[in-house]
């Protein structure tokens, strides 16, 4: 678990995501998904290093967001496919479940804390009996044997099985948002303008399809490319913003690595 | 067993009554062994090993916890995970800690503690269980936990996978100076309050910003 | 030391008048200490601990130990090894036996078996080495091993730190029913971590850094 957040109080994502939330807790009404998103991707983008499985993690919060955020910005009247529009609410209440418990659990932990504290004023005694009953403890080494102290070494002192699990799955993640943002705006800039489908087009991984998505989200905040989309759940079209200066042509890249 | 036979009150009474009728020896023993006991004492092992009842050595503990304290002993005796122990007073802490140096408990991580607060509330449950609370592979933190002896396998799933299950240990129960894990506030003193909840449905809100439509 | 300049009575006439302006803090801060020692505290250590003349701590001690007696506790105050330790008192004997043979918990625990395996094979060495190898702070199993003689302090390593390097002892052969510590199944062939082999060969470098382990 080698990361750093830039607040190191956070643990994964979705502490980051309460934090950001609550923060805005002051005026409920101010709480606007657009100000977490933007604060939940500077997040991300200043970690140090990151963790592949809790990248992973980080993305997938960062996505459903996104996607929470399309939903919202687009006009109601056109009902769309009721079978995602569903889909959406129950990854919504997912994450709201997850949150909660998010919340209830670090309160939880706060208290631990406190017991903790509470009790390491007080030192147990341990010293035991005397060396008068020396002679009557019983043994602790009652039937081990040479044999089995050998496999207990062997046990301690063999290499630790890695704890990343499942890394070849999401190993492409390391550095592709850096990589997508420099494919994407080669590819958007020859097109000047391409749909979302034909960036992703042949890409099956989910976690490469999001991080093209933050990468063409970094454009557009970067005012490099405009979006637009004419139907709810229709094509996104991307659309290149041809700049006079050459100066900022250089695009700024997230490095994920660090 | 003694609660079959006794009920609080009335086992508190005759306790008492035992209690006066006691050998005075029984008392200098139940503070020997708890002398010379490395780890908390059970009371139902004090109960056989002293021939009374259970009840007997637990009104007989708290009596002696409140002697040594009204004495203003260095000592105190407690009740935690599940036994009766000696301690060093909480009062004196700053004098032990000197003492002690090198026994000093390892500090618990922000991490660990909201890991075990899951464990402790929702044992026994899996990897993968954890994993969906936190947001984050709980892996490192489970094996710190694991070695320290705060968590333990407790059982193994039924399903396909038979994922190993996790609970807390007695240790556990040491650690935070608590008899039992009954002993802990409930969770639902814990749930966040109507504003929380609040607060982040609207930030989660998936309707649109028209403040004509009405939200959920 | 003590006995050469004052003889028993003027010792404590001496003491008895710093006694009395003593801040009854200090008492129980002793008693504190004493109670979480796990070998006798020489007098020295106490009188630098609490801050008062090693004269002071005598007579406290002595004063101690003679209130636990006339109150008729099951614990004694005794002066052994020239050091003040608490132990139960000889008169219940025959409790602390019991306890001693039915009560307590026989069986080795898998963490305290490896710990004891790492110093059977690469003894003599330190905590923080334990600690580098079993990758937890090993201090409570070390202890555990201590208690029960299976390992000692072999030797103090000459480095700053001066760390206490630890071994096994005839007692452990003897139960593992080996004549010696060469007669153990070879571990040749086995190739360790990588951060094993660091931990030992690193060796004592690792004391003064780990902060884990503080060694003074």
């Amino acid at each position: 678990m080698k990361y750093a957040v830039s607040t190191p109080t956070f643990e994964g994502p979705f502490e980051l995501l309460l934090h950001l939330i609550l923060r805005q807790e002051v005026d409920i009404h101010e709480v606007s998904l657009s100000n977490i998103i933007t604060a939940y991707l500077e997040e991300v983008r200043h970690m140090k290093v990151i963790d592949l499985d809790l990248a992973t993690e980080f993305l997938l919060i960062a996505a459903t967001l996104i996607e929470l955020k399309t939903r919202r910005l687009l006009p109601g009247k056109d009902d769309g496919d009721l079978d995602e529009e569903l889909a959406l609410w129950e990854e919504r209440d997912l994450l709201l479940a997850r949150l909660l418990d998010c919340k209830t659990f670090k309160d939880v932990a706060s208290v631990f804390s406190d017991l903790v504290s509470r009790a390491d004023l007080s030192f147990p005694r341990m010293a035991g009996p005397d060396e008068s009953f020396a002679a009557l403890m019983p043994d602790l080494l009652e039937g081990v044997s040479p044999l089995r102290l050998q496999r207990a070494f062997l046990r301690a002192a063999a290499p630790k099985p890695p704890t990343v699990i499942g890394l070849e799955h999401v190993a492409p993640i390391r550095a592709s948002v850096a990589e997508a943002l420099v494919t994407v705006t080669e590819q958007i800039r020859q097109e000047g303008r391409i749909t979302f489908r034909r960036l992703v087009a042949g890409i099956s991984d989910r976690i490469e399809i999001v991080v093209r998505f933050l990468a063409i989200l970094e454009l557009y905040k970067q005012g490099r490319v405009e979006l637009d989309q004419i139907e709810r759940f229709g094509e996104i079209e991307v659309i290149w913003q041809e700049r006079e200066s050459s100066e900022t042509d250089e695009v700024a890249i997230d490095n994920y690595e660090g | 067993m003694q609660n079959e036979i006794f009920d609080e009150s009335t086992g508190q009474n005759i306790s008492g009554q035992e209690m006066s009728n006691l050998d005075p020896e029984i008392v200098r023993a139940l503070e020997a062994i708890l002398l010379v006991a490395m780890e908390p004492v059970a009371p139902a092992l004090l109960a056989q090993l002293l021939e009374i009842p259970m009840t007997t050595v637990e009104a007989l503990c708290e009596r002696l916890a409140a002697t040594y304290e009204d004495a203003g002993h260095g000592f105190q005796l407690v009740k935690v995970a599940g036994g009766f122990r000696f301690q060093s007073h909480p009062e004196l802490a700053a004098y032990v800690e000197r003492f002690v140096l090198d026994g000093q408990q390892a500090r618990v991580s922000s991490a660990a503690l909201e890991t075990l607060a899951i464990i402790a509330y929702k044992q026994p449950l899996s990897r993968s269980q954890i994993a969906a609370i936190r947001g984050v592979d709980p892996e490192a933190v489970i094996r710190t936990l694991q070695n320290r002896g705060y968590i333990t396998e407790v059982d193994r799933d039924d399903g396909p996978g038979q994922a190993v299950m996790f609970g807390t240990t007695p240790l556990f129960l040491e650690r935070l100076g608590i008899a039992s894990i009954d002993n802990l506030p409930s969770i639902a003193d814990f749930v966040p309050d109507a504003s929380v909840v609040e607060a982040l449905e609207r930030g989660l809100r998936v309707v649109s910003d028209d403040p004509l439509v009405p939200e959920t």
